[in-house]
């Protein structure tokens, strides 16, 4: 019973995180037709931005200006490097931004050095909220539950009371339109990519300092971010808030279970000490996500929520 | 009693609720030259896509030559001998007029996906390909990449593709789109030469090409054709005249 | 000094150091520095660095200056030999490693078929940290050297003192998923079974080494077994992490360690992890010693402020090595080896063996516990590892049997 | 005489002597090189260089018969290089471990073919499911299975090895051609027979109907289908080829380093072949080619130079995306045929981009070597031609930022030149 409350608990913490990510990943994707290879890297900026400005005033102050500050390196890539390669087309959108993947990684190792930075939780979010079946639970994973909703939240404001939000819905579903709605596409463009990256980088402010906040942070959670967008389904923030939940609570759960291949499948004659029957569900967990992916695009290439293939 | 080139029957296709072609009844005998004409949005695209196997029926059938292809795919239906055109030009644009034909050519010489010849050594292929540029009068211009060709010769390339690989039967998208007078007078004595002894299929808005060329003429209107006959009863057609074709365009070809 | 003598001199002095230069000794290092376990290798590398520093103050190895040569290996046993072959090309004939059981695999192989390729041209391996058994059991080598303890010898002080607590009835294993870790986990079951039955493992999981970034479901499992006591090998940030997500959550049995010194681990444990975190190794600073040690600690510290005196063994390596030098009058890898074979040091905290007959080091072990009553803290965080006596493991009492079949070219 | 017609009519049909200038001359060239080296009696290390090299070639041009020839942008080739690899290395082990018999008898000179039958075999299992699609979506799949094979492969222990990966040693089985294949020496030629020959066989596939037809695909699949064509197919059959090629790179490798690793099979690996032959240049043959020695020479030699090396190869890469798409190759062919159509102008022009970049990159250069010095926190100093160049001092700065400014004003002033010159 108390696995199961823990592995909610951090799975829906962990679907909230990736979901701060892919949701960027999807209106970027949906509106410019993007694979923004370099989403993880604007996360990993966020935590890095985070953990300079909060060790000189606080981390409040860094919750706030760590992600502007990764949206506008974001709206500044988008104006002073993809706007340039679009005309060569997505797959020279893709390179871009793959090779960009590459040059913030190593920005990062050269300005904040190659191994992890102590970022670490506020003192004032540093205690145990409560216990439960004799096990703490950190006060700060609830913290991150709440911006997670907040963001949520204004997200959905955003999208269906503003006139702006209309007009990226109409978009997302009309990707064709975009060029028909008579605003300044390439404005456009450069805000909701702008926009995207800054959220990607409140990930990273949150999840820096509740993970690790090292350069290889952005290439551990990149793929992941991508099997969200497309499990979901693309041009869906329904479908990448369902997927994002799933996956948290598949690799948080999947962790906890002790079962072995044998186990399961001891009836159809498995043994234990064959090869097969000793892995366990716990060390499938990094696998689950690409396997869902491969599974997805096999059987439902337009992703759970999605109306269109990719 | 052969079966005919092309048989269509009770033929529908909707997108979601957009219902575009709704109960087509047609047949093409063999050699025979047959006009789709109609107003734009009747669904002739479609329908050519519907043969063509680019797009399924929603229900209906299509018969090539007595066989229902109306769920395969273009490759299979091209392979059973229809071969079709593009509205915009559609040629290989990266390569060199000969190898723009060649590509139509190797499969149905049997050279398939074979990887085992270099295809420079393919006597046959050469020989062949070489035929269809001059029978095309593309010979000339045989060593020039596609994507520099004048835009008429881009089209009549597109038909040398199409009727490379001895299809019987031919699907002509607007082959004389945009083109001047003096240059579709020559696209129409092309077709009629490239063409000769096929059953030819042609979508097209010049009159003056329709009437010309074709043995018969169906009208296609808001996804139903309303008529089908020999040019002469067309033009003479009321429904026609109604719905579709204006009377100075019968004046100009009479 | 007129112009042409002071030229003169120049030129000499010049001359000498030329001479110096050709007559280094090269040590390729072959570590990570950078990725999660780039803070292991770069505290081994400094040490290093401050060892050979030490011996060229003191007039060279035989007369010859060492020169450490640092490789990047990202624990990547590939790329390590990618990185081997650099360092030989670059005229290492010594390599030093310890991160990683699998790296270490992969480096006695390379050097053995690099030996018998090129006879006149040997490597030798000197190994500072990979502990996995079979390297001096099974797969022992002329041209491989251990100068740590192996897993079975560490497991066998850890599970004497799961022995000896008799609250302890519950024993989890968590470790990372590769050879090393497999060997702590099969050590600990054996030894455990052998010596107290009653004893019960409630838990045997083995992690992906380097990827997990929060263990909070972990020790959320190991929670819920309702273990006395936990047992891992886990160093570097999986060390670090997981006695971070330990911390968080509350856990607050034994946990015994091979690497709870892991550089960034203290300050990870706080307050909170006194007297619950031990760990087995061949140094703890705050063990009575003799004042020239104490001289070296102070001073290694003076110098890397952010880093601790932990590698002792790397001391004992360069000086072992030193000695052969000494000896054989030689630096050449196939003397050093035939030296080293059989020494016996007599180290600021007892007596050191290199075995013969499988080239594993003999020395004195400790099981020490994290404390708040220390003279030497470590990270500046005033907690420490302090030890009694009681906790002494004597160098020959570590011995175990060897199935090793030494060739000896 | 199959091109009697041709060359009856039409006087831009390649003569039998372009042919040979264009098709055989650089592959007798090639081979030439390749044997001519060792009599410049290489140290142990540009062996080892020539070798990597070697097998970056014939990996770079497996993969572009993929992104270059049929428009494929895979980010999981290195799968296949990888199981080639293991394949290769577990026959070396059935070598070392016969007793007479089938194994007894083959030589690990041939493992190359071995790998190349374990990439073709998983292209075959695992371009059926990719295959379907292309563009974005292939991208997708390839990222994903990549992932999933590189997790698998921390699983199976008794085929991947673990952490450990899987040894072998390549001195067993019979031997060809006299080589032992022990000192690295005679592992070069080794490594110099199977890049000619594997370079070679790449080119024949580019020549022959399938090769034809998938740049066909790549350009119009929708005019494929009517000439009687599966796209599908043609990208999967291709799909196998490319694989088959990785592997044979992978066996390569096998018995070069004799070790091979899970990491082998990652995202790291595929994202370097991209590179690899994306700076090169997709649409030459000889791009990747010359991505493969270039950035290899990168990887092995300037990183001993510099730590930032990823951070230049980086940089390197987005430029060639930004402002030269056809790679190093497009740079020289259009150098080249810039130079016989205008002349010396063009080369002028030319040079002067060259130089402006030069100084530009001066700055860039010296600002990244004393942030890298920095932030090491070894405290090393930047110290070029006797300079001392510290982060503080202002002759650092004056030397970041007077070479941009001077370098990035130049290509502007250059760029501007070139527009009212067509305009």
């Amino acid at each position: 019973m108390e696995t199961v409350v823990f592995s909610l608990l951090n799975g829906v913490i962990y679907g909230l995180l990736l979901f701060m990510l892919s949701s960027g990943l999807t209106l970027i994707f949906s509106m410019m037709g993007v694979l923004n290879f370099a989403h993880a890297s604007f996360y990993m900026l966020g935590a890095y931005f985070a953990y300079t400005i909060s060790s000189v005033s606080g981390f409040w102050l860094a919750l706030i200006f760590a992600p502007i500050l990764v949206g506008l390196v974001g709206a500044a890539t988008e104006r002073w490097g993809l706007r340039k390669v679009h005309a060569n087309g997505h797959v020279a959108e893709l390179l871009f931004t793959f090779g960009l993947a590459y040059l913030i990684d190593e920005v990062v190792k050269i300005i904040w050095g190659r191994n992890s930075v102590d970022y670490r939780v506020p003192e004032l979010l540093d205690f145990p909220l409560f216990t439960l079946y004799g096990t703490q639970y950190p006060a700060y994973r609830i913290f991150i539950l709440f911006v997670a909703v907040a963001m949520l939240v204004a997200l959905w404001l955003l999208l269906k009371r503003t006139r702006a939000g209309l007009i990226i819905q109409a978009a997302l579903t009309h990707p064709e339109m975009v060029g028909h709605l008579g605003h300044n596409v390439p404005r456009i463009f450069m805000t909701v990519f702008g926009v995207g990256c800054a959220l990607a980088g409140l990930a990273g402010v949150i999840g820096g300092n509740y993970l690790v906040t090292d350069p290889a942070m952005a290439i551990s959670i990149g793929p992941i971010v991508f099997v969200v967008v497309v499990v979901g389904g693309l041009g869906s923030l329904e479908g990448a808030f369902i997927a994002s939940l799933l996956l948290g609570l598949l690799q948080t759960f999947a962790v906890s279970i002790d079962a072995s291949f044998a186990d399961i499948f001891g009836w159809l004659g498995l043994g234990e000490t064959t090869e097969v029957g000793r892995i366990t569900i716990a060390s499938l967990a990094p696998m689950l996500p690409f396997l869902m992916l491969v599974l997805i695009l096999m059987v439902r290439p337009r992703g759970l929520m999605g109306d269109r293939d990719i | 009693m052969t079966a005919p080139a092309l048989k269509l029957t009770d033929l529908h296709k909707s997108f979601g609720p957009a219902k575009i072609i709704q109960g087509v009844n047609l047949e093409i005998e063999k050699g025979e030259r047959h006009a789709i004409i109609g107003p734009n949005g009747a669904g002739k695209s479609t329908l050519f896509n519907l043969i063509s196997g680019q797009f399924w029926p929603t229900s209906g059938s299509v018969e090539l030559n007595g066989q229902d292809i109306s769920r395969m795919k273009p490759h299979e239906v091209n392979r059973r001998g229809l071969s079709r055109s593009f509205q915009v030009s559609n040629v290989f644009t990266n390569m060199t007029v000969r190898e723009n034909v060649r590509c139509g050519v190797l499969y149905s010489m049997g050279h398939g996906y074979s990887f085992w010849r270099n295809v420079g050594n393919l006597r046959e292929v050469q020989e062949k390909t070489s035929a269809i540029l001059e029978h095309v009068g593309l010979i000339d211009k045989a060593n020039l990449p596609a994507a520099l060709l004048p835009y008429a010769d881009q089209r009549t390339l597109e038909i040398a593709i199409t009727i490379a690989g001895g299809a019987g039967v031919i699907l002509l998208d607007e082959p004389t789109a945009g083109m001047s007078h003096s240059e579709t007078d020559r696209a129409v004595a092309l077709i009629e030469k490239a063409t000769e002894g096929k059953t030819l299929i042609i979508v097209e808005h010049d009159m003056g090409v329709v009437f010309g060329l074709a043995d018969r003429i169906s009208v296609l209107v808001y996804g139903e054709i309303i008529a089908t006959g020999r040019p002469e009863e067309i033009r003479g057609d009321p429904r026609v005249r109604e719905a579709y074709l204006g009377d100075e365009n019968l004046e100009g070809v009479a | 000094m007129n112009f042409t003598k002071s030229a003169a001199l120049a030129a000499a002095i010049s001359l000498c150091a030329g001479m110096a230069f050709s007559d280094t000794v090269k040590i390729g290092f072959i570590d990570p520095l950078s990725g999660p376990f780039g803070p292991t290798g770069d505290a081994g590398l400094k040490q290093f660095n401050f060892a050979a520093d030490q011996i060229n103050e003191n007039g060279g190895m035989a007369g010859n200056t060492v020169e450490i040569l640092p490789f990047d290996n990202k624990v990547n046993p590939k790329e390590s030999l990618v990185q081997l072959q650099k360092a030989i090309d670059q005229g290492a004939r010594f390599i030093v490693q310890g991160n990683g059981s699998s790296v270490a695999s992969a480096i006695i192989d390379a050097v053995n078929k690099h030996n018998t390729r090129n006879p006149g041209d040997e490597v030798l391996f000197l190994n500072y940290a990979a502990v996995d058994p079979a390297f001096t059991n099974d797969r022992c080598s002329f041209w491989h050297f251990r100068f740590d303890s192996d897993a079975d010898m560490k497991m066998e002080a850890l599970t004497d003192w799961v022995t000896k607590n008799e609250d302890i009835k519950k024993v989890y294993l968590i470790g990372q998923d590769y050879s090393f870790g497999k060997a702590v986990a099969a050590a600990a079951e054996r030894m455990l079974a052998e010596k107290a039955p009653d004893v019960e493992i409630v838990g045997n999981e083995l992690h992906p080494l380097g990827k997990v970034k929060d263990f909070t479901p972990y020790i959320q499992k190991i929670i819920s077994s309702d273990a006395d006591a936990v047992i891992t090998g886990n160093w570097g940030q999986d060390m670090v992490l997981l006695i971070k997500a330990a911390i968080s959550s509350g856990s607050d049995v034994p946990y015994l360690t091979y690497y709870g010194g892991s550089l960034g681990a203290a300050v990870a444990m706080g307050e909170q992890a006194v007297g619950s975190v031990y760990q087995v190794s061949e140094v703890n600073t705050n063990l009575p010693t003799t004042d020239a040690q104490n001289a070296l600690i102070d001073a290694y510290e003076a110098k890397y402020p952010n880093n601790n005196y932990y590698f002792h063994r790397i001391h004992m390596l360069m000086d072992m090595m030193d000695m052969a030098a000494e000896k054989s009058g030689s630096t050449d890898p196939k003397d050093i080896a035939m030296a080293l074979e059989g020494m016996v040091v007599d180290g600021p905290y007892g007596t050191v063996t290199m075995r013969a007959d499988n080239h594993q080091i003999l020395q004195p072990l400790f099981v020490s516990v994290f404390s708040d009553n220390v003279q030497r803290d470590v990270e500046n965080t005033s907690l420490g590892w302090a030890s009694t006596d009681a906790d002494r493991i004597e160098a020959e009492d570590t011995k175990t049997e060897t199935t090793c079949k030494m060739e000896r070219p | 005489m199959s091109d009697m017609a041709t060359e009856n009519f039409a006087n831009l049909a390649p003569s039998n002597a372009q042919k040979f200038r264009m098709r055989v001359l650089p592959f007798v060239l090639f081979a030439a090189v390749a044997v001519l080296i060792p009599l410049f009696g290489p140290s142990r290390s540009a062996y080892s260089l020539l070798n990597a090299i070697g097998i970056n070639i014939v990996f770079a041009l497996s993969y572009n018969m993929l992104l270059g020839r049929a428009g494929l942008l895979s980010f999981g080739h290195a799968v296949y290089f990888g199981l080639g690899g293991y394949a290769a290395l577990h026959a070396m082990g059935m070598i070392e471990n016969a007793d007479g018999g089938f194994w007894g008898s083959v030589p690990v000179f041939a493992m190359p073919l071995v790998g190349f039958a374990g990439g073709a075999l998983a292209g075959a299992v695992i371009g059926w499911p990719s295959c379907r699609r292309a563009g974005t979506a292939f991208a997708m799949i390839s990222l994903g299975v990549a992932e999933l094979i590189a997790a698998m492969g921390f699983m199976f222990g008794s085929i991947f090895g673990g952490e450990e990966g899987i040894s072998g040693d390549r001195m067993n089985g019979p031997e060809v051609f006299g080589l032992s294949l022990g000192p690295i020496g005679e592992v070069y030629w080794f490594i110099a027979f199977w890049t000619v020959l594997a370079a070679l066989l790449i080119f024949a596939f580019t020549r022959t109907p399938l090769g034809r037809m998938s740049e066909a695909t790549r350009d119009n699949p929708q005019r494929v289908e009517f000439v009687g064509y599966d796209p599908t197919r043609v990208r999967y059959l291709v799909f196998i080829a490319a694989g088959g090629f990785a592997g044979l790179a992978g066996g390569m490798s096998a018995v070069n380093y004799e070790i091979f690793t899970p990491e082998a099979l990652s995202l790291l690996p595929s994202g370097f072949v991209l590179i690899m032959t994306y700076v090169g240049g997709a649409r030459y043959f000889a791009g990747p080619v010359l991505g493969a020695i270039v950035l290899t020479y990168m990887q092995s030699n300037l990183s001993d130079f510099t730590e930032a090396w990823l951070l230049y190869l980086g940089l390197l890469f987005i430029t060639i995306v930004m402002y030269a798409p056809n790679g190093l190759a497009g740079i020289v062919a259009g150098l080249w045929n810039g130079t016989r159509a205008t002349g010396m102008a063009y080369l002028k022009t030319w040079a002067a981009r060259v130089v402006a970049i030069a100084i530009a990159m001066v700055g860039v250069i010296v600002l990244v070597e004393v942030a890298v010095r920095k932030s090491n926190g070894y405290g090393e100093v930047f110290e070029p031609f006797g300079l001392h160049l510290t982060p503080g001092s202002p002759l650092t700065w004056a030397l970041v930022i007077v070479p941009l400014i001077v370098g990035l004003g130049l290509l502007r002033h250059l760029a501007r030149d070139e527009q009212e010159a067509g305009a």
